[in-house]
């Protein structure tokens, strides 16, 4: 199972894989347009501090207190990967009181948002990863 | 512009044959074995090496001259006299053939260095001459000694090879191998000096191909004294060959393990002990590694050695009868003088076929 | 094998899905005493806010029973349980056998004595969905509605009916608002919010009589009203296993592997108690995540895998009117505080644990206090100074992010 | 406040409407040209902090930002150059000696340039290096002037240590110290997963990269920074640098400022103090001296390392080189005027030496006329730019070349000559922590090995179509070059034919 | 282990030096070369004149030079100890880091040039006659000692401390130096200093049979760098 690594070692405190992340989220072709004069919300985001960084997205547990937690069904896990229905998600956070990493979010519209591994929009290797200039943050298998 | 002047590049024709009992055979077989591939020659050169053909005069340097004017000859003969006892002198024998035009005076010199200079050049009697030869050839104007052996001879000219074999009148000389060449050069108005076998000493080379490691080569060779007056690749293998040979000691079979070297890959797949014996030639004479299409049959006192390059990108055939030896550029060359024949069989690019005479040496 | 699973709401499905990763075969019987598809009960007042419909109610999709081999008996109750013959015996007096019981009965309403409570036309509890449906049906525009009770299934519902336009009156003993999950400064935060949003409270009073459109308070306040839902609280459902003599206190007793104390019957969700990992009590903690993780917990263990669930904490994560609240474990300890106009936080810790939270406002990455609760994790081995101010996982070890991050064990 | 008399040379031009104000450029820049105006939520930029490096281009992620070259000129005038210009205001300014870094920019003739590669056709086969084998393999190392054999007449192997490479590049000598540690691993693991070498420069060898050894040339320069036997040992080589092209007869210095903790330890000397290498060797006044050195190297090593002697090419490079040649060194380096990475004055920098592409015909020449080409291996430096370059020079007589500034291109430099600063927004030539961070080995590595995989097969293909199939076939074939556009004594020099002959 | 070094060659000699673990003492030494090149673990005793570069990175080996040495003696040297029973030449300790180097008479140009410091290591030359130009040049770290024990005049010749940024030199001598590089401060080394070269001048003592009274008979000039960063003004960005 591909999934997301991130190394502190080689994070740059960029930020860029924060901007790739709201970028794949829009339909637009264009990084300028979709994120001209807005906020963004990604779905990775860096703690950063002395000098230290790293880049925090969804670990897509394999028991994810978050899905187990969600009182709604609208977390699910399938085929190792935890994704939102955020057309079920009524905004109660109980996913956000669940997860250890801090890695979901509450998103602009009242539902929670986290990371999907870009499946739902592009596909392929994740666009925080693509967008990683330092190889800080790896989509790859790795021994569980 | 001359042979010599620039590079000249050819494709070619070359054939050989061998008696390892040492019997001696008349020279009309060779001609026949290169008539047969006239196709791979154009006229603009042809030649013969014969061994065993001087067994009266066997202990001299039997010099093999050509002329292009009385004085050259004049002052020539000065310096032969100077370092040389000459034993016997004479035109080589020729017969008019209509293909064969502008001949050049061809001499025939028997000479032994003379003691005193040789003792005063402190060099062994081989290097002696073959500094005598470098001398002649670069230094005396029209001038140009096209043999040097023992007991052997080149004989070559513009032409067609069988023109030039009648030409010397070669079915009438007697030795134990001859080997031959037709000329295919693609840019040169031919030059008699030109014309293979190229030869040091007793070595004669007769080659087929062009070799793209040429420039590496000579520079490599010019570094030890050899002076690549024809710019021919010919040249520059009849010099390795005398290097690696007389000079450093290298046995025929290590001298192909340089020349035509196996492949590091294949190397590597080899017993540890042939392994380590590859890599060191290899290594320690890379700049001698010939590259590109090749073919040559080497001439030598006592033996005779046919050799492709490691791709084998030119045809080259072997057969024996008895003991008989052939080479060739094509089967039918050796079909035509010998049917009957043991075995016929193409070398792997890189083996050199080695024969000698019985208990002879080499 | 076949298993017997008392109940339809989280710890049900919790069970089936655990069962069906050990075992692909065995039957699976349902019984449940509603007539609607396994649906999330917390999501009643998001159905009268608007926020969901029925259908995506649903807590687990259609195919949820027929994809897990599920028999489904509806509008059934289990009124005994014969542990010698392993059967249940059912209201229609039908017996179902097992092998593996789970009792997942939830809880149930707790309606309070009192006086003239039977003058009441309109009145109604808050847990299930006919009885938000009902609800529903009668209210209109201008509605009065008296809600008794000010803790989370009170206020749930006080926001839930804001849709209708209905005037709403919280009476509650208490003094506070959710007393049960925040503090006193927290709830007062709170209480505005509610009152800026047109709730009206009567805190630290009660009801000493009704009738059919009145309520009468202890200081004689009278509170007119068209709809009365009485909201005190709830009591976990354990008649089932206490009439067989099985363990029970407040709820059915079970151990770190759901077990009750009788062979074969397990129990999980709101009917349960076990043990607070944050304060090392046991404890009632009806909570759907709970409630999911013990059916889960039980469901392995019925179907034969060694399974322990021993991380229960109290916790809560709410929302009123646009403002969040998420609380977890014990509110006991020393304190770390920060307040400000939007936000309030308060870090409970002692013995080098955290052992609760309380966040209003500003709730972004709870879940990592959540985890250091629940793990019990020794608070100087992180960067606790950092922590409390920012939740992330900045204050733990570069060895322990690079295993959080690096999936390095 | 003084007058300011130059302005930027760059400019930074942003393309609002492409601007998501992501800060990218912020944090990136180590020279702190961005800045951002939070009352205004803008970008803007100082022109004057921009040393044109292209990080901040490179990283925007909406393509808003180029560096263009200032339009803003001095009146014209061929002879006083704005350049000149403001080198006079700088030193007028400060009083200072003006420094430097990455090689020579100027306009001198680049010879391989007007040097053309011959192909065979008809008389010769071209091959076909996807399909038939063809070599690049060297050996580095002084070659027997004679054979050996054993009683049983077997050939002894007689060679002098020999350093075995895939293909006839190297990497050349950059300190750890000039450049970062992450730049080392880089070329070092690179290096081992090539089969080729990289070379410590006057750093010494940081103990994590011990484990490299066999592709690692240590060297040995006049500060002997570093220099102790377990460094000499931990090698498949060792350089003795007498000069470098960057600054031929000009020292080393590492500023104390760079001398960090890991710094240190490699180089031997206390944190924060300067590492100063002195112009000469102060035990080596002639070629005999030289000899010694090298001989003190042997014998420490007990004869099992080949010992490579660097010199700067400068005018009488063939004499020197001849001397280096009978000194005992089995390989000589020459370096031309174009080449270095590190930080040299700019007069030194920009007008010392000669080019390597004469310096290397003159030298071969000469060691073939005297008859001693084979007693060592020659590497060529100073601005090799691609495999054609190596294909000219491995034909000019080259047994392999060193590429520095190739290989920090690949790595990421971006050629703002602003090394000596210490700032490298790359990551490459930099102590700082976070700046070194930014070049990740793992991927650098990568790059290296697949610039110098996509080299060889171009130098294969090169090959291929002059009909050689291994590259000593090449080394030294001045028949396959072909020069254009130069002079009689150039070709002469050369010793190439001009192209038509 | 006895070995003749005329016989062997410089090459023979010390592939034996390197192969054995024995002391070593050495007869008929006439200019072989790298003597003890690397070596650790052993005395080395030459009788002669041991050849260029003697003991070159010794790294915890003992030489002992009944005779003069030639030049280079204890290049790069990183540990162990050259006693010199007479002279020894030009470039004397050059880049030495660590170990002891004493010379009894005099010492050649450039003694101690580039040498330098590395945590526990302290390369010390002392030199009980005077030496040559340039002493101690580029001193980045280390001591030197010059006794001047031959001489009433200053005992060292021109430029000294050239370039140098760290180290100490101290300097035995009733004349104070002169012209010293601007970088460069002289002063009367005072108790303390002296207490602190003690120990070293106490070995040299006993080395050579010199008295402690004759040593501290004169004055000791201590020079030291005012900078560790002398040329950071130098340059101009360009």
């Amino acid at each position: 199972m591909k999934r997301v690594y991130v190394n502190e070692k080689w994070c740059l405190g960029c930020h860029l894989c924060e901007y790739y992340c709201a970028f794949a989220s829009t339909n637009e072709k264009d990084m300028a347009r979709a994120l001209k004069d807005i906020r963004i919300h990604p779905r990775i985001r860096i703690e950063e501090k002395d000098g230290i960084s790293f880049a925090v997205s969804c670990r897509h547990c394999d028991e994810p207190l978050c899905v187990k937690g969600c009182i709604t069904g609208a977390l699910t896990r399938k085929d190792g990967i935890i994704t939102i229905d955020r057309n079920r998600c009524i905004g109660c956070y109980t996913c956000i009181l669940s997860c250890p990493f801090g890695a979901v979010s509450p998103s602009e519209d009242g539902a929670i948002q986290k990371c999907e591994l870009c499946i739902k929009t592009a596909g392929g290797t994740p666009k925080c990863v693509e967008g990683c200039p330092n190889g800080a943050i790896v989509f790859e298998e790795r021994g569980e | 512009m001359r042979e010599g002047m620039f590079r000249n590049i050819s494709g070619c024709a070359i054939s050989g044959i061998f008696s390892k009992s040492g019997k001696r055979f008349s020279g009309k077989s060779i001609i026949d074995s290169i008539a047969v591939m006239h196709e791979r020659s154009n006229g603009l050169g042809g030649g013969f090496a014969a061994y065993g053909i001087y067994p009266e005069y066997k202990d001299y340097y039997a010099f093999h001259i050509f002329y292009e004017s009385k004085s050259a000859k004049k002052e020539c003969e000065e310096f032969i006299e100077e370092h040389f006892d000459i034993i016997n002198l004479s035109k080589i024998p020729t017969r008019k053939v209509p293909a064969i035009k502008d001949e050049p005076l061809i001499w025939r010199y028997f000479v032994t260095p003379l003691p005193t200079k040789l003792a005063d050049s402190q060099l062994d009697d081989k290097e002696f001459v073959v500094k005598c030869v470098f001398r002649i050839n670069t230094r005396i104007d029209g001038a140009y000694v096209f043999s040097s052996g023992k007991n052997m001879g080149v004989f070559k000219a513009v032409g067609f090879p069988e023109d030039v074999g009648r030409f010397y009148r070669l079915e009438e000389y007697e030795g134990y191998c001859f080997t031959a060449h037709g000329r295919y050069p693609t840019n040169t108005p031919g030059w008699w000096g030109g014309a293979h076998p190229f030869s040091l000493l007793d070595y004669t080379v007769v080659h087929n191909g062009e070799i793209s490691s040429y420039d590496a080569n000579r520079r490599t060779i010019e570094m030890y004294g050899y002076k690549c007056t024809l710019k021919t690749d010919t040249e520059v293998i009849a010099y390795i060959f005398d290097y690696l040979h007389r000079k450093i000691g290298l046995t025929l079979k290590e001298i192909c393990s340089v020349i035509a070297a196996p492949f590091w890959s294949t190397i590597e797949s080899k017993p540890q002990k042939e392994r380590e014996e590859l890599e060191y030639l290899r290594n320690a004479f890379a700049s001698l590694l010939i590259t590109g299409p090749f073919s040559i049959i080497v001439g030598f006192e006592g033996g005779m050695m046919a050799l492709n390059d490691r791709l084998k990108l030119r045809s080259m055939v072997c057969g024996e009868k008895d003991d008989m030896f052939y080479a060739a550029s094509e089967e039918a060359a050796i079909r035509v003088i010998q049917n009957d024949l043991d075995r016929i069989w193409s070398p792997r690019g890189g083996e050199g076929v080695i024969v000698t005479l019985e208990g002879g040496k080499a | 094998m076949k298993y017997v699973i008392i109940g339809n709401s989280a710890a049900a499905v919790g069970a089936v899905e655990a069962i069906r990763k050990n075992d692909r075969e065995g039957r699976i019987v349902i019984i449940s005493n509603e007539s609607y598809h396994t649906y999330s009960r917390p999501l009643i007042s998001y159905l009268l806010l608007g926020k969901t419909d029925e259908n995506k109610m649903k807590y687990r999709s259609d195919s949820f029973y027929s994809e897990n081999g599920c028999e489904l008996m509806l509008n059934k109750t289990a009124v005994r349980i014969d542990p010698d013959k392993k059967t249940v015996l059912l209201d229609d007096g039908q017996n179902v056998s097992y092998d593996r019981l789970l009792i997942a009965t939830g809880s149930s309403p707790f309606v309070p004595p009192v006086k003239g409570l039977e003058k009441v036309k309109n009145k109604f509890t808050f847990t299930t969905l006919d009885d938000a449906k009902r609800l529903e049906s009668v209210l209109e525009e201008n509605t009065k509605v008296l809600i008794v009770g000010a803790g989370l299934i009170g206020l749930k519902c006080a926001e839930g009916i804001s849709r209708k336009k209905v005037e709403t009156v919280c009476i509650d003993l208490s003094t506070r608002v959710l007393s049960s999950i925040l503090d006193e400064e927290g709830s007062e935060i709170i209480k505005r919010h509610l009152e800026n949003n047109n709730i009206s409270f009567f805190l630290n009073h009660q009801i000493i009589e009704l009738s059919e459109n009145t309520a009468i308070l202890d200081d004689n306040t009278e509170i007119p009203f068209d709809v009365l839902v009485m909201a005190v609280g709830v009591r976990p459902n354990i008649s089932l296993l206490k009439d067989i003599g099985g363990k029970t206190n407040r709820g059915i007793v079970i151990d770190e592997r759901c077990r009750t104390s009788i062979p074969d019957i397990y129990a999980a969700g709101d009917c349960c108690e076990c043990i607070d990992v944050s304060s090392g009590e046991m404890r009632v903690m009806a909570l759907l995540p709970n409630a999911y993780m013990q059916g889960e917990c039980a469901g392995m263990n019925m179907s034969g895998a060694d399974y322990v669930f021993d991380k229960a904490i109290p916790m809560n994560a709410i929302g009123l009117f646009g403002k969040h609240i998420i609380t977890a474990g014990t509110y006991a300890g020393d304190v770390y505080y920060e307040a400000d106009q939007e936000n309030y936080k308060k870090l409970f810790y002692s013995n080098n644990k955290l052992n609760g939270y309380i966040l209003i406002g500003n709730i972004e990455k709870a879940g990592i206090y959540t985890s250091l609760i629940r793990e019990r994790t020794p608070l100087d081995t992180l960067d606790f100074d950092l922590i409390c101010k920012v939740p992330g996982l900045m204050a733990f070890s570069k060895e322990e992010r690079a295993c959080k991050l690096g999936g390095i064990a | 406040m003084a007058v300011e008399y130059i302005y930027p040379d760059y400019e930074i031009v942003r393309d609002y409407d492409r601007c998501i104000v992501c800060r990218v450029c912020e944090r990136q820049c180590a020279n702190e040209a961005h800045e951002y105006l939070s009352d205004k939520n803008k970008m803007v930029a100082d022109n004057a902090k921009c040393v044109n490096c292209h990080r901040c281009v490179s990283l925007c992620p909406t393509r808003a930002l180029k560096i263009v070259k200032s339009d803003h000129t001095f009146k014209e005038n061929a002879n006083w150059t704005g350049k000149s210009i403001k080198e006079i205001y700088k030193q007028a300014g400060s009083g200072g000696v003006l420094l430097s870094s990455m090689g020579n920019p100027e306009n001198y003739p680049v010879y391989f340039d007007k040097i053309l590669l011959n192909a065979s056709q008809v008389t010769n086969p071209s091959i076909d290096p996807l399909r038939e084998p063809m070599e690049t393999r060297v050996y580095l190392g002084a070659k027997p002037e004679r054979i050996e054999r054993d009683e049983k007449g077997r050939l002894i192997n007689n060679l002098k240590p020999q350093l075995k490479l895939s293909m006839p590049v190297m990497f050349s000598a950059m300190s750890y110290g000039s450049i970062s540690y992450n730049a080392h691993e880089s070329l070092a693991r690179a290096a081992t997963e090539l089969g080729i070498l990289y070379n410590t420069g006057e750093g010494g060898l940081h103990e994590d990269f011990y484990k490299y050894g066999k592709n690692t040339i240590v060297q040995v320069a006049s500060g002997r920074f570093g220099v102790h036997k377990k460094y000499l040992e931990s090698s498949a080589a060792i350089e003795i640098k007498m000069g470098q092209g960057a600054k031929p007869g000009i020292g080393g210095h590492l500023p104390g400022t760079k001398v960090g903790e890991d710094i240190s330890k490699t180089r031997m000397i206390p944190v924060g103090t300067d590492a100063i290498s002195p112009a000469p060797h102060h035990d080596i006044y002639s070629i005999e001296d030289l000899r010694q050195l090298v001989y003190s190297l042997k014998e420490a090593t007990g004869y099992t390392k080949p010992v490579i002697v660097k010199i700067a090419a400068v005018h009488n490079v063939a004499l020197i080189a001849s001397g280096i040649a009978r000194s005992g060194a089995d390989i000589i380096a020459i370096d031309g005027f174009r080449g270095g990475t590190g930080a040299a004055p700019t007069r030194i920098r920009d007008h010392v030496g000669i080019p390597i592409e004469l310096a290397l015909a003159s030298v071969d020449q000469r060691l073939r006329d005297e008859g001693i080409r084979n007693n060592v291996s020659i590497v060529v430096a100073g601005s090799i730019r691609s495999s054609a370059d190596v294909v000219k020079a491995v034909a000019l007589g080259a047994d392999a070349v060193y590429i520095g500034t190739a290989a920090l291109i690949a790595l990421g430099c971006h050629l703002c000559r602003s090394c000596h600063t210490g700032k490298c927004n790359w990551g490459i030539a930099t102590q700082r922590e976070d700046l070194v961070k930014r070049l990740n080995p793992n991927l650098g590595y990568k790059r290296l090995v697949n610039l110098m995989n996509a080299w060889k097969h171009e130098i294969k293909e090169m090959m291929g179509g002059m009909g050689i199939n291994s590259i000593e076939s090449l080394k030294g074939n001045r028949l396959m070059l072909r020069g254009v556009g130069l002079n009689e004594k150039e070709l002469q020099i050369l010793g190439i034919k001009h192209a038509g002959e | 282990m006895d070995l003749r070094a005329c016989e062997l060659g410089y090459q023979a000699l010390n592939e034996k030096i390197r192969n054995t673990d024995e002391d070593v003492v050495i007869y008929d030494c006439y200019g072989e070369r790298f003597i003890g090149s690397g070596a650790s673990n052993k005395t080395i005793t030459i009788n002669g004149t041991p050849g260029n570069a003697l003991g070159a990175y010794l790294d915890g080996a003992t030489i002992v030079v009944n005779g003069n040495a030639q030049d280079a003696t204890g290049d790069t040297m990183n540990d162990g100890k050259i006693i010199i029973n007479g002279n020894a030449g030009d470039a004397l300790g050059y880049a030495m880091r660590g170990g002891k180097i004493f010379v009894k008479g005099y010492a050649g140009y450039r003694t101690g040039i580039h040498m330098k410091e590395y945590k526990d290591k302290k390369p010390v030359i002392v030199v009980g006659g005077s030496t040559g130009s340039f002493l101690g040049e580029y001193l980045a770290g280390g001591l030197i000692i010059v006794l001047g024990l031959d001489t009433d005049s200053f005992p060292t010749g021109y430029f000294t401390g050239v370039g140098m940024h760290g180290g100490e030199i101290f300097i035995r001598s009733s004349k104070a130096p002169k012209n010293l590089p601007k970088q460069v401060s002289a002063s009367v080394a005072n108790k303390d200093d002296i207490k602190g070269i003690e120990d070293i001048l106490a070995e040299f003592s006993d080395l050579f049979g010199v008295s402690m009274e004759e040593i501290l008979g004169k004055t000791f000039y201590l020079l030291t760098p005012n900078a560790r960063n002398p040329y950071k003004q130098l340059y101009t960005e360009n």
